[in-house]
């Protein structure tokens, strides 16, 4: 086993989630290389959905934007977007959808909104894009996020989607009927809900992850479960295609950069 | 029936002052070309809207140009945030911007109820989210039959919309492929269509029936522009200028730069100027 | 993930006694060797959607398969009235038939609700017209910005969906082409899908990136039949058999005539038989 | 000028009421003669739209069904029917909408569903397939229907679709904002509705059709324009093309009865 980074890591630990036969909305960034490294891995299958309209994309190399032509041209079918949200996302067509943001509390709720109030922010963040209904229409949600005070907060500025809200059967008394986020994987550990309080809860730390790192870069007390394991460590094979995806990637783009 | 022109003439004859305008293109396929001629025909008090404003809004909007932007997602793709308007929302430069911030589902089911001639979209939405209690335009609709409360924002009826595509034919028949986004929905919703295209073909020869074709009689004016949508990009003409994406970030970090870059490349540019980056783009990339 | 299998096993395995089922295709591919294998397997009870029921609900309601039927148009597209359906409806040979009717706008938005997870369809319609007064299923809906009162009805959700396509690769997944109707709609909203094709291929090759497919994942049972949409017609394949809807009109007068035709073409044949037919059908136009 | 039979004149004196930026949809039957003489003769660039989705369909012979073949072959785009409905009929996109029935009444209100009672029908007819919608959403409805005493009844059983419902401004009272049924056209007249009343109103009676022999064929007392004027003949070129349409439909059509 070779050394790897902390993203490494978190990339692997979200692609090891997934399976085979799972129909992935996948955002850019992180998601985006976790659903393709489970494609180019244990899950050769699996159904990968770019809210730009492509459906069953393998892309050979990780797109910058979600509307990349290449997802176009690896994919099963190109459908408009109206569709897309319409027929495949509110049409309950989606298992697992990915979200991130710029600050998540315990119950997986997000903002990616603002910071500070709606009409007079401190920061204008993009927006929720397709999180909104992404949390409430995707069977279940996996996050991915880097752990810091800034993003790991007691409470979120904004509900830009809304997870386990306080928790408990919030979200069936909101009349939402998927299961919400279900996974947390970060650059240090990965979290679980509490089957009854929802509260997201750290279920295995990373190779040489401690639990006072993971509480230093959070902004609740931690909740730990009775048995903490260690996240396996990435396989050779795991990294080696994560790795010769990303050179493919840089190079695919560092090379139409230079071309411009 | 398509009025086959030019660019100046269709922006002329159909973008005024005070004009609700929707330029469309997801990623794939995005009228740079003509915002910049909106730009260089000193088009004012704009309400524009788009799913992912984009750079395209980011320069309308650090021009001055735009009172309100509805919108879902402003982000520069695959780079970070939008600056200039961010600067406009947070410190009112150049002038204050008024926003009605919708998520994709909803802005994209509303484009779909203007195309289909409703008043409002009624959609599975916004459960828990906050983004209603601070939209007014988002409300409800209580299901007759299940008593399911749906979420129901208003139908997007711009009186312009802008695209750009593939190909058109003599008739002005207008053919888009790829990635095809919210377009077809977007110039249906709309009062007036303007297009730009990559090429005008005599005939399209034997199509696939279910190809998407915007019908001439749709179409209000069409001009050819090769290029038009870079630094966005045309599916089987040239691709996603990605550096200028990246460049972008930088250019709308500072207001002078900004005002420096849009008077060099957009103020003192002409249509023909993007024929001229493509050329560029296939060149360095041979 | 489709099932790649007969038509015996996909009908037994997908569709039972006392389902709602939806048999779509508009005049285009209708399924009609997968309506008669149901009739084969005595599934009965069924409670069948369609826009225009056509020959293939005359039969199976003749056949006294049916208690209930969810149409817009009842009529033998191009010649008449379906008489096995008026009989039915009229003097309740064989068997008393429910009817639940609606226009064409309302079930193909049904079915485009049913297919976008909706609990009803929202739409513009019934102005004026008498189906709200006898179908109770045909509610409104206030829109919160305009106050303008809009229809409403219930979606549309098969058990099954059943239709007939063009092709499909060993993935299982399916192409149709052409005058696509309700198809991708009706199988969207179902519970469950069975498909026939007229081939299934290794692979579909470099298709046009914005055709038609079903993903194979959105399919459950999928099973070849060449000819299965005869006396309707595949675009590519073969012609719609118009003699045959002629014929029609003639046997389905009589109960007796009926009765005997259906033993002979249907109870006594098999699958095969739709080769066989559009075997003749080109040699006898060649 | 040759002579010509009733269903001819009716036929061409439709096609006549047809301009060249017509988006007409179209119905089987007397509807689709006439669309296609009309773009045959003096409309060449009419668009012709049938309800199975053929958007600007050029069939060289009449189909036998509005779902047949060659009006997707010879069609600009071919559009699913849920598109059909939602963004070209219910969008407004349609100038003329042409309909027919088995009942009419003198404010072309039609009746295609039961005759007698709904739930215990004399006579159970096919129904409105897209009726109600196309008398709605259709900026303008043209009716062909042959006169009968069956027909051109005073109170028709059942309202499929709505034309100027009990007259006047009843439309605009239900809050309907197209014009409705604006001509009907028989084998003996053509109609034109009263600008006040919205009475369907003889306003030319085809050639050596007289006042007597309408009224003879209507169940209610026909209105007459003050100056009814005689339907222009049909020319030679009229005759010719759609003589020349109907043979080559009839020896399609035959054709392949032939090959079953």
């Amino acid at each position: 086993m070779s050394s790897f980074s902390a993203t490494e890591m978190m990339t692997i630990a979200a692609a090891r989630a997934l399976k085979n036969d799972d129909v992935v909305f996948v955002g850019i960034g992180a998601p985006s290389a976790a659903c393709n490294l489970a494609r180019l891995t244990h899950a050769p299958d699996i159904t990968l959905i770019y809210e730009s309209g492509t459906i069953g994309t393998k892309p050979d190399v990780l797109p910058l934007s979600i509307g990349d032509g290449e997802l176009c041209e690896t994919a099963v079918t190109t459908v408009s977007v109206p569709e897309m949200f319409r027929y495949w996302l509110q049409g309950g067509r989606i298992s697992v959808g990915f979200l991130g943001g710029a600050q998540i509390d315990r119950f997986g709720n997000i903002n990616t909104t603002v910071i500070g109030d709606y009409h007079t922010p401190k920061i204008r963040l993009p927006g929720g894009g397709g999180a909104p209904e992404i949390a409430s229409s995707c069977q279940k949600v996996f996050i991915t996020m880097k752990q810091s005070l800034r993003g790991f907060v007691d409470k979120i500025d904004f509900y830009t989607s809304f997870g386990h809200g306080e928790g408990g059967d919030h979200r069936k008394r909101l009349g939402i009927t998927t299961q919400g986020p279900m996974l947390l994987v970060t650059d240090l550990a990965v979290w679980e809900p509490d089957p009854i309080s929802k509260e997201f809860t750290v279920t295995s730390l990373h190779p040489g992850v401690t639990r006072d790192a993971v509480q230093a870069t959070v902004g609740w007390t931690v909740a730990f479960a009775d048995s903490v394991t260690e996240t396996p460590p990435p396989t050779t094979e795991e990294l080696d295609v994560l790795r010769a995806l990303h050179a493919r990637t840089d190079a695919a783009h560092g090379k139409k950069e230079k071309a411009a | 029936m398509a009025a086959i022109t030019t660019l100046k003439d269709a922006i002329r004859d159909n973008v005024n002052s005070g004009d609700t305008v929707a330029f469309e293109g997801f990623t794939h396929l995005i009228p740079f070309a003509a915002a910049h001629e909106v730009i260089r025909q000193g088009i004012t008090d704009l309400t524009l809207i788009r799913m992912t404003p984009d750079v395209i809004y980011d320069q309308l909007i650090g021009m001055g140009r735009v009172k309100k932007v509805v919108f879902s997602y402003a982000g520069n793709p695959g780079v970070g945030l939008l600056r200039r308007m961010r600067d406009a929302v947070e410190n009112q430069w150049p002038r204050a911007l008024e926003m009605e911030e919708h998520s994709h589902s909803a802005m994209a089911q509303a484009y779909e109820a203007g195309a289909s001639g409703l008043p409002c979209a009624v959609f599975r939405g916004y459960l828990g989210a906050d983004l209603k209690r601070v939209n007014p335009n988002i409300k409800s609709v209580t299901c007759p039959f299940t008593g399911e409360v749906l979420a129901a924002v208003p139908s997007l009826r711009p009186d312009v919309t802008v695209i750009h595509a593939q190909k058109a034919n003599r008739k002005g028949d207008v053919l888009i492929e790829g990635i095809i986004g919210v377009q077809k929905e977007a110039a249906l919703a709309a009062r007036r269509v303007v297009v730009t295209v990559e090429e005008i073909v005599d005939d399209f020869g034997d199509l696939h029936p279910n190809l998407c074709i915007l019908p001439n009689w749709t179409v209000t004016a069409l001009a050819q522009v090769p290029g038009g949508a870079t630094p966005s990009y045309a599916h089987g003409y040239y691709d996603r200028d990605n550096s200028a994406y990246l460049e972008w970030d930088k250019v709308s970090a500072d207001r002078d730069l900004f005002t420096t870059w849009m008077q060099e490349n957009v103020l003192d540019a002409t249509p023909d100027t993007f024929a001229d980056r493509i050329a560029r783009l296939k060149e360095t990339a041979a």
